[in-house]
């Protein structure tokens, strides 16, 4: 094919042009062979170049444009704009760096800066003789994401969502809202309560048309990509009729003979299987726990709207976008470890707020009196021997804030904080200092000295050897010992595996970047929120969930998303299946397939990202990259190796 | 009869063009609202164009922030404003405002600036150097730093000499002192504030010697010791430029503090103080590295494992509270300090300070609102109005708030925050449309 | 005399990766580090890219030595890319061998995007090297 | 809006006045500038050596000797024989001719 190519050689003011003869470059490359016209030109990014550059390409049909002049990172685009409003495709387009990597860079050295600069128009020329016209890819993207748990991060980024327009599936695991934050009482930052705040979240949630929520519902099965999510959803019945009476209901709340260890309540309660959380939880509606549930029928009795017929549905979801917003477990501490399990008034910080939640006028557990309570810091968090190296970040706030609140609630209340150093970090830093000022005693201990909690005749007793106090070893009786537990990772992590979301170091959710994508997974249209990422308070789970929110709306508002052509491809002829391409693709942009009556690799262009990682693992050098195909590589050496 | 004054129209104004500015704008930007980015400074990218590397992964700060900094300066959608500030910001309705903005003369024309500092190879003159925080020079005619965005020369009119040397070698003729200041009203539908975050002066504390004793420096001219850009030819003592062996850090420098009015503590300095010493100890393999600390605050994704790495590497961490600092003839520095494990008031000598400075917000803010009332929190920060549920509003409907704005926070945090702010932008913006 | 010349100056094929190593190789050039120009750089998405038959042709066609300016850890394609450049790079330096040619004319050396003196001394050394096995 | 392009300094000069402090800035630079490049072209020094020399405190020296460094008039050398101090020299180009 005969091309007609027009190349412009920049002087960049002089940035190139006192080192570089311009002038020498140009007559050496008018005579390359497909190159219509050359010039110089005293600034190639200035408009009138840019006109004419436009004039020439139109007059000429040019089909191909070199301009060789600084860095492509400063002025490939502006000059693929360039050609693009010519009417030319902007893959004809091929840059030459002359002034980073020739005038500048061997500006000590003009003979050989000249030099090198006729080599690289060269090889620029030998590239764009292979250019082709390259249309991006373009998938289709639905104007819906699927959310994955409704507590407060995902219900806030549902909110956010559907007010941008897009329809939102909100999908819950449990068969009420509010994750986490609906077992606590009093929160950080505001004077609101965690209900109040999901009262909040909920009605907005529901009153907006273009959510539906989903409870009792989990993920089985996924399929499709970014634009096109396919998932199915099990959604487990209630075994309770929508219009409800409320008395009938508490009636058979009370006949129910099963007791079992309230979740929610971390286990210091029980309940019955037919519950709820606590009353006005949301929805309000009650649920039958089928798999604890005896069939006794002792509620039927009580109750008409009871319904052993609801069946296990399966649901087909299509979204654009997948959003996880899944939460985090509370470390859950070992037998024995400063003896939970083993003593009795050993208790974990959630398990705590449930007990603060449930005492009234005194702070009681189990019938007595608490007065004396000692917290001891970093369980499961900061671990020596253990796996979770990480600090949980919200424990220190949240348990030095609940220390406060129950010292001015309750009459004689006496707390000792025994720590690994206080990290109040941010505003919090002003509860530390309140606390210190209203009496409370912080002991700190090495990491690898940890505090130790005893029984000793019928008292619990906690000793520490205290650095604040040269390593006296101290000793405090507690009526309670509140083990300041961190977060983990979600035990059940079946949404993670089904969906190839990895995980990092610490087994939560790992971003792309944290400072470049943080909330954004190396599965392209699968983005994350709040603490399935890592250990966050309320506040900072509210900023990632927005986040998250927006960049799945960009991936979905527009109705299409392009992606870069210059992907990988397969010679079918060459290409004998081995599997190699599939093992060294970070994507799974590869599938089998049969063609022409044997099996051969094929690229899925929505999900190949164009890194070349494939290329050389092909036994058959069936796999080249679109615009550095092994004719274009080895010509552009050609031209830069040949003399000048 | 007067000229009518033409007002630009945009949707979103964004006052600061740091991270989390610069991440807000982007956001908006890509699914099509039209920017006004306001930018104090003569370049975009806030102070983490400034930063070496950045903890806990340590990937160079440079890196992560150009990409993203050309990304904004190229976007069609983004109209930037450099050396630029709000003057007045009015409420006129709901989905309206309409700003002022005060342009400041570059006495330079930016799109015809290649870059190619003939000028200020040329300018004569030598002042102190602020985006190197003060350790080196720079001319009047100059540009702010290598990856500045634009990166476009700059004449500082107060120490230039009006000697025209900078006119006659540039090859554009970009350089233009008829150049005056502008006051460029617009009208927006909404406003977010990402102005960002001051350091503390240590010359508050005048016990810490800093001015007075040259050892003495911040933990930012540190930063800038160790970026890619920096100002020395290696790690040197701005006293005497021997290479310092034996440096200490004095974490809390202007948190926690009562008595200079910042009773919060910043969230940042100790890992950054981490993070430096780390590099630190890969710069000098010979130097010893003392943290002076009350607590570690390492809370973040790997930032106790970071922490756990330095003391590895052999970084001494000490539990002390700094009380005065001395200077030895020789240019080396007496640390007075309580010893906490101890109780003993010990003293130690190091041949270079690090003060590591704490998070102090913008004043001006609140004045920039001309009749709502921009609420403040007790630490004069930007107050979030419903900070557990929708953290970027503020106290004025429309007005959104992103970044270290609200108070300290880190990078991950800043760009998280830059993502809700935006999040909140375009759901108020549709509730106009609709 | 103008043989000795020719032998003292050794071409060098870089293979730079276009969102790590390049910017630093530009950044070389900002900064006017000066390294012998006849090194070119030829960017590539990520340097597990870089087929061995490239290497191989441009040792082929007169290039005296090919470096490839590596991605390390902070490729954004994901992090087996370093394992999987060392292995291009091992598995180029096995046919190299089998043709008979010196399998230290190819060096790797990670560049991150502002290594911009580390990428210059290892030009500058690199081709002391193949000057010296030239000669 | 008539000043010439390329020439609008002057233009300047006819409604701004320069500071004194700005001139005397000016000249001090300079006269630190030619006697950090003169003592130089007599050969390597360090910073104490230099700030012996012209009777100029160490910081004082080292503030200007790294702005000239960075204007590419001066670059790093040696280390000391303590591994202390560099040697600074001057760069051998056409910059310190004048």
């Amino acid at each position: 094919m005969n091309r007609k190519i027009g190349v412009y050689i920049c002087h960049c003011g002089g940035n190139i042009s006192d080192y570089v003869d311009v002038e020498k470059v140009r007559r050496a490359v008018e005579g390359e062979a497909g190159v219509f016209l050359s010039k110089t030109t005293m600034f190639a990014c200035a408009d009138s170049n840019q006109k004419e550059m436009v004039e020439d390409i139109k007059t000429n049909q040019l089909d191909g444009v070199v301009v060789a002049s600084c860095s492509p990172k400063l002025h490939l685009l502006t000059f693929r704009a360039v050609v693009e409003r010519a009417g030319l495709n902007k893959y004809n387009y091929v840059h030459a760096n002359i002034r980073e990597q020739s005038s500048w860079a061997h500006s000590d050295n003009k003979t050989g800066a000249t030099e090198k600069a006729i080599h690289l128009v060269k090889s620029a020329i030998a590239k764009v003789r292979y250019a082709e016209a390259l249309e991006p890819i373009k998938v289709k993207s639905l104007n819906a994401v699927a959310i994955i748990g409704a507590g407060v991060a995902g219900m806030r980024a549902a909110i956010e969502l559907a007010e941008a327009g897009s329809e939102v599936f909100l999908i819950e695991r449990e068969f009420f809202v509010g994750g986490r934050v609906a077992q606590w009482d009093d929160l950080c930052l505001t004077q609101e309560t965690g209900k109040e705040l999901i009262t909040r979240l909920y009605n907005k949630v529901v009153e907006h048309p273009n959510v539906t929520l989903f409870t009792g519902a989990e993920v089985v099965e996924n399929s499709g990509s970014v634009g096109n999510f396919s998932i199915r959803v099990k959604i487990t019945p209630r075994y309770l009729k929508q219009e409800c009476n409320k008395d009938e209901l508490q009636k058979a709340i009370e006949v129910c003979p099963v007791k079992i260890p309230d979740a929610f309540n971390f286990n210091i309660t029980n309940r019955k299987a037919i519950y709820h959380n606590y009353p006005g939880e949301y929805p309000q509606l009650p649920v039958i726990d089928i798999e604890n549930c005896t069939r006794c029928g002792a509620c039927e009795k009580v109750c008409k709207n009871i319904d052993f017929n609801q069946k296990t549905e399966y649901l087909n979801l299509k979204a654009g976008s997948i959003l996880l917003a899944t939460g985090f477990d509370p470390y859950e501490p070992k037998q024995g470890e400063f003896g939970y399990g083993e003593i009795d008034n050993v208790v974990t910080l959630p398990q705590f707020k449930r007990i603060v939640h449930y005492s009234n006028g005194q702070l009681t557990y189990k019938g007595k009196e608490i007065k004396n309570i000692a917290y001891i810091y970093c369980v499961g968090s900061r671990q020596v021997d253990g796996e979770n190296k990480y600090c949980s970040r919200y424990c220190c706030s949240s348990c030095i804030h609940t220390a406060i609140k129950i010292k001015k609630k309750y009459k004689g209340i006496h707390n000792y904080h025994f720590n690994r150093g206080i990290r109040t970090y941010g505003k919090a830093e002003v509860w530390y200092d309140e606390s210190s000022r209203l009496g409370d005693i912080y002991l700190q201990s090495f990491e690898d000295h940890p505090p130790i909690v005893e029984k000793a005749g019928g008292q619990t007793i906690v000793k520490i050897n205290d650095i604040l106090t040269s390593k006296k070893e101290l000793e405090v009786v507690a009526d309670l010992v509140v083990l300041v537990t961190g977060m983990v990772p979600r035990k059940d992590n079946s949404i993670g595996n089904l969906l190839k979301v990895p995980k990092g170091r610490d087994k939560f959710f790992n971003e792309i970047h944290m400072k470049l994508r943080p909330v954004e997974t190396v599965i392209d249209g699968i983005t994350i929120a709040g603490t399935s990422q890592g250990p966050k308070n309320i506040m900072e789970s509210m900023n990632s969930a927005l986040a998250a929110a927006t960049k799945s709306f960009a991936l979905v508002a527009s109705g299409e998303l392009s992606l870069e052509p210059t992907i990988a491809t397969v010679d079918e002829s060459k290409c004998a299946w081995c599997g190699k391409c599939e093992e060294a693709c970070p994507y799974s942009a590869f599938e089998k397939i049969q063609s022409n009556g044997k099996l051969i690799a094929k690229v899925n262009s929505s999900v190949c990202k164009g890194c070349g990682m494939c290329l050389p693992v092909c036994p058959e050098n069936a796999l080249n990259l679109i615009g550095l195909s092994d004719k274009e590589m080895e010509s552009m050496i050609d031209s830069l190796i040949h003399k000048v | 009869m007067e000229e009518p004054v033409k007002i630009l129209e945009f949707d979103v104004l964004v006052v600061g063009g740091g991270i989390a500015g610069g991440e807000s704008a982007l956001n908006l930007a890509n699914l099509g609202y039209k920017v006004l980015l306001v930018e104090k400074e003569l370049s975009i990218g806030g102070k983490m164009i400034l930063l070496s590397k950045v903890f806990p992964t340590l990937d160079c700060s440079a890196c992560i922030t150009t990409p993203k900094v050309s990304e904004i300066a190229r976007h069609s959608n983004i109209t930037i404003l450099t050396g630029a500030e709000p003057l007045k910001i009015t409420k006129k309705g709901p989905h309206h405002f309409e700003a002022l903005i005060l342009q400041k003369p570059r006495y330079v024309n930016i799109p015809d600036c290649t870059g190619c500092q003939l000028c200020e190879e040329a300018c004569p003159v030598s002042v102190t150097d602020e985006y190197q925080y003060g350790l080196v020079g720079r001319k009047a005619a100059y540009i702010p730093f290598s990856i500045a965005s634009p990166r476009a020369a700059a004449i500082d009119i107060e120490n230039c000499t009006l000697c025209g040397a900078c006119e006659r070698v540039c090859p554009t003729q970009c350089i233009d002192f008829t150049q005056t200041e502008e006051q460029i009203p617009v009208s927006v539908k909404s406003v977010v504030l990402a102005t960002g975050f001051n350091l503390f002066d240590p010359l508050k504390i005048p016990r810490y010697g800093y001015g007075k004793f040259k050892n003495v420096l911040t933990s930012i001219q540190m930063e800038r010791q160790l970026a890619p850009t920096r100002p020395f030819n290696a790690i040197l003592r701005p006293g005497d430029g021997k290479m310092p062996d034996n440096i200490a850090y004095v974490l809390c420098t202007g948190s926690r503090d009562k008595s200079i009015g910042n009773p919060i503590c910043s969230q940042i300095c100790c890992m950054y103080s981490i993070k430096q010493a780390q590099l630190l100890m890969g710069a000098l393999p010979m130097a010893d590295v003392t943290i002076y600390y009350l607590h570690i605050r390492a809370f973040g994704k790997g930032f106790n494992e970071f922490y756990a790495q330095a003391q590895d590497m052999g970084v001494e961490f000490t539990k002390g509270k700094v009380g005065k600092i001395t200077e030895k003839e020789n240019g080396n520095l007496i640390l007075r300090y309580e010893d906490i494990e101890t109780g003993k008031v010990k003293e130690s000598e190091h041949d270079m300070v690090v003060l590591s400075v704490g998070v102090i917000p913008n004043e001006g803010i609140q004045e920039m609102f001309n009749n709502d009332d921009l609420q403040l929190d007790p630490y004069h920060f930007v107050d979030q109005s419903d900070i557990l549920a929708s953290p970027a509003k503020t106290s004025i409907e429309g007005v959104f708030v992103a970044g270290t704005a609200t108070g300290p926070m880190d990078i991950p945090d800043s760009i998280l925050s830059g993502g809700a702010a935006s999040a909140e932008t375009i759901s108020y913006l549709r509730r106009v449309t609709s | 005399m103008k043989g000795v010349e020719a032998i003292s100056k050794p071409k060098i094929l870089v293979f730079s990766t276009e969102k790590i190593s390049d910017p630093a190789i530009d950044m070389a050039g900002l900064l006017k580090l000066h390294y012998p120009p006849e090194v070119y750089t030829v960017p590539v998405p990520c340097s597990s890219a870089i087929k061995p038959k490239w290497i191989l042709y441009a040792l082929e066609q007169g290039f005296d030595g090919v470096f490839i300016a590596a991605d390390g850890t902070d490729c954004p394609y994901g992090e087996s890319c370093t394992e999987k450049t060392s292995q291009v790079m091992s598995k180029t330096q096995e046919m190299m061998k089998e043709k008979n040619i010196d399998p230290a004319r190819l060096k790797m050396a990670a560049i991150c995007s502002v290594c911009s003196e580390a990428f210059v001394k290892h030009v500058k050394s690199f081709t002391e090297y193949l000057a010296k096995a030239k000669s | 809006m008539d000043a010439e392009k390329g020439k609008t300094a002057k233009f300047l000069k006819g409604t701004r006045t320069v500071p004194r402090e700005v001139t005397e800035q000016l000249k001090y630079f300079t006269k630190t500038k030619n006697q950090l490049i003169k003592v130089l072209k007599e050969g390597e020094k360090t910073i104490p050596q230099l700030s012996e020399i012209l009777g100029l405190p160490t910081d004082e020296v080292m503030f200007q000797l790294m702005s000239l460094l960075k204007y590419g008039n001066v670059q790093a050398a040696d280390m000391d024989d303590r591994d202390e101090y560099f040697y600074y020299k001057l760069k051998d180009d056409d910059k310190n001719k004048s």
